[in-house]
């Protein structure tokens, strides 16, 4: 008797499995369809002053940045008062499907003149990220997520020449600090979200894509001056805006 | 523990497999076994060193298939820092515990102290296997470190606190990779532990009629100070090990300061002490070297005796030497730490006695030394070997004039100077005395003569080539480069990788060399010609008994001892040499009383 | 418990110098001249001076753990004392009684073996009450850890208290190790083939262990 | 065979005594005030210990020569001073030998090690890091701050976690990433160590000493010579270890004031 009904169960559950599945290849198709959310970032008041980085240290560093000395990244105004390194990421009104899309396009984490490009990185839950180095002295690359998240520590070093390391964040977390040991000033951001998410350009001013119509809660996050949300309503074709304006501390 | 002397008392040779080869109680097959060891690990060593040197040699260069080895560790086979340093110190580990010390101590000491001393077995024969079998789980242990996570550890085998004890954020391979590091060398320590229980009672009390302590063979004697040595030292550092493991997973703070911030995070220990750490390890850590280098004092000692043809100007002196070596060794065991931090005055008052050993060091080599005159020397692989052993040891002592001495430390300490030293006096010399024990007592280890030719070859490669290894260290170390560095970023090395390359390819080809030796033993151990019962004309009692010797050594009858060992350059029956076990009488050459 | 006795052993003598293995070298020296004259002189059985080798092993591991604290505990700032658990004491005494029964029971089956007493009545009773002297040794240790537990001192919570479980647990360890001595020793009374010398050494053990935890006790006592 | 291996021994030991004697490999050309005697104590012992080891070496390759293989019909002689005169030998010269060697030893350790800083030098802090070294100046008003670990966050450049707003020492504690110090004044050196066991060497300087985590210890010294050199680490910190560095600038008092108020402005 019993084999007869987990049999029946079983058939249930592939049958929900396939709708599901087709459901939301449905989604990728119309993707056409999908609206988007666009607006700029910008800061209100004076841009805190960002201290220069003695790379004496190490003389390949140094010479680098011999023409433009370099500088900390924390909070970085463009013209007009554009904030960059803003993530912007959807954190209510996505349905569990739509939040589990992965985008296609692959986020690369660049080591170049033993600074961080991008200094903050945005990635979706589970999405293989890449670590490439084009400096010809060995970092090592080491993030440091949060114990409780359930993300995994690592902490590996790439000599000049080595392959890029492909790694993946299990879970949602704002934000994971990367640093560089051997060059203790390297310092960055990985920002693992659900669903579709953006990072503002040098002007501040960015747009997520694949929304799909709805309404919505949008949340900026910047590494010094916290986060802020608004609420956004995205109908099909036609890109809603939000605009942020975070206090300079 | 205690019938086991019963067990040995009603002696049966075991039969099935099992008893006999694998769980044995036999010392002769244990020794056997942990020559096996040794020889596995020193082959593991050899070839993590020649992965270093190739990297030192030709930084950043594809070794391809390395990233079999290691995906992490060497991505792509370009060898990263991490994994040079967990590559220097397994390196390390394995050569110091499972070759230095089991080879030429438990390996030939459980084969051939007994029998020198004329006595059926150990006393403890299950301790005895015990011992083997705990050692070989540890070296298992050591070795799974290679397959977690992130690798084995790359603290070094001094493994300091407290970057042995903060965990994973210190490192690849600090966290699991530690944690499986301290318990192998726990473990190694139990192992030593049982073994060194054993050599002492065995000299104690198993000697045979007429075998005063006086007519000890060397060999006999250096094995017998060396397990005190062991069982000192080894008691200190499994509690430092226990320690140690409690601070990483427990949560401890032996020696873990406080308000420590690694990698942006504060830890959460507080108030240990970073140097207890250093001087529990050196306290064991000192002695550990002459563990490793004291057999082979003594089995260069016996061997040049059947060689020479002659009595040494005195046996005892290199007896009393042997005895104040280990004795001094746990009075200097502070010159590791001239510049830690520790009271600039101890470092003073550690430095005399470190002076002080070069003198029963020297009287040693002087004795050796003058002794060959007059003699008539035999030169065969195992001799030439022995002679080997007082060149690397004059070699590598004189470096530590300039050790011994903090001043001069502040410019040497952790350079290459340093690798040099410890290489020669202690590794290189540890190894020729391993491989003359080897062409020595083959015959009597497994009833077959090794291929005297290869030997010879084997010798010449293996003396010139470690020349060219270990002295050019000392050079670099005098221009102070600093050792454990993955790679040379100074503009001051740069100069200096043509001699790393030299090292680098002297080392491979010396590596190489060493095959010869490997086929030589697995050859000869097969298909060798058949050994008689003395082929050195030997005098100890070893040579007094089958090759290979009978299940209980001795045939059931028990050899009584009529004279001190080594009667050579007498006129007798037998030739210019008398048996220990011969009641004929000589006019002794020299007598030293 | 069968501590029915069959016949009692023969009355040890010195062993045949025939034997080369277990029963002790000869120590004497044997002249050139080749005749033996050979003086029943022989160094002791082998577990008997084993037992000293690993005595002296122990000895060197608490040294070890002793120099630790102390060093330890001289360069802290956050070394916060505590109360001994009461119970130690009494655990104290038990070991220190299990050792005068082992004594007795040594005493016995020695003259029990040496036949000077042919009837002894049961010589094994006193080792039996020694081992369960030693059982309730370790009970009450554990008894004292869980008090700790529940003031809230636990193994890492403060260096005093990491010592005190260290030293403590590895005492205790040693202390099981010499009940399978003592259990074994029972057995071979029992099949009645025991050794004098196996006796002793576990007696040397076993009064080592209550020696050694007085020493314990002291060190705590004074330090943490 | 033995006269191979004779000859071998002896072209061993003359090939490794060239380098030393034509200085091929030598340390850096020393610029500290205690740094000659240390270089004569280094030079003391190559010659004692150089003399040492040819003769040992020249000795065993004679003997062997002589003896090796000798006619069945020749006797066996013992070397005519026996085995007395050798250890009387041994405990003479060598015990002479390394007396001598440890007393004047001492001379060169205790400038280093036992005297106390002149009470006019300058303090500055130097904190060894995972895999980097950082350097503190007091500032005008010669005091250093109260060092907060908790506040410790490379992130923002607070590489000693000072606390500027509220500690009024710190706020013009100077914090740079090489060591600039003025010729011939001598540094008081106040070694602090962040995460894990360091070392500071500077080869030129002949000052080594490591860091000890928890226990601040210090060190003085004198440059005497206008140049950069490198600060390395000799204590085995983890993966970065062989690139842990930073640079030495001995300046004229002028350029280091300078310098200094340069930094300072950086701040």
């Amino acid at each position: 008797m019993t084999k007869r009904y987990s049999m029946f169960a079983a058939i249930l559950t592939t049958l929900l499995l396939v709708g599901v599945g087709t459901l939301s290849l449905n989604k990728k198709v119309n993707a056409a369809g999908e609206g988007s959310i666009t607006g700029t970032v910008k800061l209100n008041g004076t841009p805190p002053h960002m201290r220069g980085i003695d790379m004496s240290k190490d003389p390949y560093c140094s010479k680098a940045h011999a023409s433009d000395p370099a500088k900390m990244e924390t909070v970085i105004v463009g013209k007009d008062q554009g904030l960059e390194n803003v993530v912007l990421y959807i954190s209510q009104g996505l349905s569990g499907s739509e939040a589990a899309q992965k985008p296609s396009s692959e986020p690369v984490f660049d080591q170049k003149g033993c600074m961080y490009t991008p200094h903050v990185l945005a990635m979706d839950v589970g999405q293989e990220y890449k670590v490439t180095t084009s400096d010809q002295t060995a970092h090592n690359i080491h993030p440091e997520p949060n114990p409780m998240t359930g993300n995994i520590p690592w902490n590996r070093s790439q000599p000049p020449g080595a392959p890029p390391i492909v790694q993946t964040w299990k879970a949602e977390e704002v934000a994971i600090p990367v640093k560089c040991n051997i060059h203790p000033w390297m310092h960055g951001w990985f920002v693992v979200v659900k669903g579709p998410y953006a990072t503002t350009d040098e002007s501040g001013s960015y747009t997520i894509h694949g929304v799909p119509p709805g309404s919505y809660t949008v949340t900026a996050w910047q590494e010094e001056l916290g986060t802020q949300t608004a609420k956004v309503t995205v109908a099909a074709g036609a890109p809603a805006k939000a605009d942020f304006t975070f206090k300079s501390k | 523990m205690h019938d086991i002397t019963a067990h040995s008392l009603q002696h049966h040779a075991p039969t099935g497999f099992i008893r006999k080869h694998v769980f044995s109680l036999d010392h002769k097959v244990i020794g056997k076994q942990y020559y096996a060891l040794a020889l596995v690990a020193a082959i593991c060593g050899m070839i993590l060193s020649w992965l270093m040197r190739i990297h030192l040699g030709w930084n950043n260069a594809r070794i391809p298939g390395l990233q079999l080895l290691s995906k992490n560790g060497a991505p792509g086979g370009v060898m990263t820092p991490e994994f040079y340093l967990q590559l220097m110190t397994m390196h390390g580990t394995i050569m110091v515990f499972f070759v230095l010390t089991t080879a030429p101590f438990a390996a030939f000491g459980n084969f051939f102290l007994p029998i020198q001393v004329g006595a059926e077995d150990m006393p403890f024969p299950r301790f005895n296997m015990m011992s083997f079998w705990v050692t070989f789980v540890s070296f298992i242990v050591l070795m799974s470190s290679f397959f977690v996570a992130d690798g084995p550890t790359l603290g070094g085998w001094t493994q300091y606190a407290p970057l042995n004890a903060v965990g994973a954020i210190a490192g690849p391979g600090q966290g699991m990779g530690v944690v499986l590091w301290m318990i192998s060398i726990a473990l190694f320590c139990v192992g030593q532990l049982l073994g060194s229980l054993n050599f002492i009672t065995t000299t104690l009390d198993l000697r045979t009629k007429g075998m005063s302590f006086m007519r000890l063979p060397l060999s006999a004697w250096a094995w017998f100070i060396t397990s005190c040595m062991g069982l000192t030292a080894f008691a200190v550092l499994m509690p430092a090990c226990i320690l140690a493991i409690l601070d990483h997973v427990a949560g401890t703070s032996f020696f873990v300061a406080s308000n420590l911030v690694v990698s942006d995070q504060l830890q959460p220990h507080s108030g240990g002490s970073t140097l207890l750490w250093q001087h529990l390890f050196w306290f064991f850590g000192h002695p550990e070297v002459y563990i490793a280098i004291v057999p082979g004092l003594g089995i260069v000692s016996h061997i040049l005796l059947t060689n020479m043809r002659k009595q040494m100007l005195s046996q005892r002196v290199l007896i009393y030497c042997m005895g104040a070596l280990a004795v001094l060794s746990y009075m200097v065991y502070g010159h590791h730490m001239f510049v830690s931090g520790m009271n600039p005055y101890s470092s003073l008052a550690f430095s005399f006695p470190t002076l002080i050993i070069t003198i029963p060091a020297t009287i040693v080599v002087l004795i050796w030394t003058f002794s060959l005159y007059g003699s008539k020397l035999r030169i065969n692989s195992a001799s030439l070997f022995a002679l080997g052993f007082i060149s690397m040891f004059v070699s590598g002592g004189v470096s530590g004039f300039f050790l011994a001495q903090p001043s001069i430390d502040i410019m040497l300490h952790a350079t290459y100077f340093v690798v040099g030293h410890f290489h020669l006096v202690m590794a290189v010399a540890a190894m020729f005395g391993i491989f003359a024990g080897t062409y020595f007592w083959f015959p009597k280890m497994s009833g077959r003569m090794m291929n005297e030719k290869l030997g010879q070859v084997h010798f010449i490669l293996s003396f010139v080539g470690a020349y060219c290894i270990f002295m050019p260290f000392h050079y670099l170390g005098m221009v102070g480069n600093v050792r454990r560095y993955a790679s040379f970023v100074d503009d001051f090395t740069v100069p200096l990788i043509p001699v790393h390359r030299f090292i680098t390819i002297a080392a491979l080809i010396t590596g190489a060399a060493q095959v010869i030796f490997v086929y030589n033993l697995v050859y000869s151990r097969f298909w060798g010609k058949l050994a008689t019962e003395n082929p050195w004309e030997g005098t100890s009692l070893e040579w007094s008994t089958t090759s290979p010797p009978p299940f209980d050594n001795f045939g059931g009858k028990h050899p009584v001892v009529y004279h001190d060992p080594y009667q050579y350059g007498v006129e007798s029956s037998t030739g210019d040499y008398v048996m220990q076990t011969s009641p004929e009488q000589v006019a002794t050459p020299r007598d030293e009383k | 418990m069968a501590t029915t006795l069959p016949e009692p052993p023969q009355i040890e003598k010195h062993r045949t110098p025939e034997r080369g293995s277990g029963n002790g070298g000869w120590k004497d020296l044997v002249p050139a001249d080749g005749d033996l004259k050979v003086k029943l002189d022989y160094s002791p059985p082998p577990s008997s001076t084993g037992i000293w080798v690993v005595l002296f092993a122990i000895t060197m591991m608490f040294a070890a753990f002793t120099s630790a604290l102390v060093v330890r505990k001289g360069a802290a700032i956050d070394w916060q004392s505590f109360r001994l658990p009461p119970i130690l004491y009494f655990n104290t005494l038990l070991l220190v009684a299990s050792s005068v029964t082992l004594e007795i029971s040594r005493r016995r089956v020695a003259a029990f073996m040496g036949g000077l007493k042919a009837h002894v009545q049961n010589p094994a009773r006193w080792l039996y009450i020694t081992l369960g002297l030693g059982l309730l040794f370790v009970a009450g240790q554990y008894i004292a850890w869980l008090q700790l537990q529940a003031e809230g001192l636990y193994l890492a919570t403060n260096p005093s208290s990491s010592f005190f479980y260290l030293l403590t647990v590895t005492h205790a360890l040693h202390v099981l190790g010499g009940l399978g001595g003592l259990l074994y020793v029972i057995r071979k009374l029992h099949k009645s083939a025991l050794r004098r010398d196996q006796l002793v050494s576990t007696a040397r053990y076993w009064h080592f262990m209550g020696l050694l935890w007085v020493y314990l006790l002291v060190l705590l006592w004074v330090k943490v | 065979m033995a006269k191979l291996f004779a000859v071998c021994i002896v072209v061993i030991a003359i090939l490794s005594a060239i380098p030393i004697l034509r200085h091929t490999w030598v340390a850096p050309e020393d610029i500290s005030t205690h740094g000659h005697l240390i270089d004569e104590q280094m030079s003391e012992t190559m010659a004692e210990a150089g003399i040492a080891f040819l003769a040992a070496q020249f000795f065993l390759a004679f003997f062997i020569w002589k003896s090796a293989n000798r006619g069945s019909g020749e006797k066996v002689k013992n070397f005519p001073i026996g085995a007395k005169g050798l250890v009387l030998a041994g405990f003479l010269v060598v015990g002479a030998e390394v007396l001598a060697l440890g007393v004047f030893g001492v001379k060169a350790w205790a400038d280093q090690y036992l005297r106390p800083p002149a009470a006019d030098a300058m303090p500055i802090q130097v904190q060894a890091g995972q895999f980097a070294f950082y350097f503190r100046y007091p500032g005008p008003d010669g005091k250093f701050g109260p060092l907060h670990p908790d506040q410790i966050s490379e992130a923002n450049q607070n590489f000693f976690g000072l606390d500027t707003t509220h500690d009024p020492d710190s706020k013009d504690d100077i914090v740079t990433a090489e060591m600039a110090v003025p010729v011939n004044k001598e540094i008081h050196l106040l070694m602090h160590s962040k995460d894990l066991g360091h070392s500071f060497f500077v080869r030129e300087l002949r000052v080594q000493q490591d860091f000890v985590p928890g226990l601040d210890v210090s060190l003085h010294f004198t440059a005497t010579k206008i140049g950069k050199y490198e600060i390395v680490c000799t204590q085995l910190c983890g993966l970065g270890h062989y690139n842990m560095k930073a640079y030495l600038e001995v300046l004229s008092q002028q350029d280091f004031d300078d310098w200094l108020k340069k930094e300072a402005a950086m701040q």
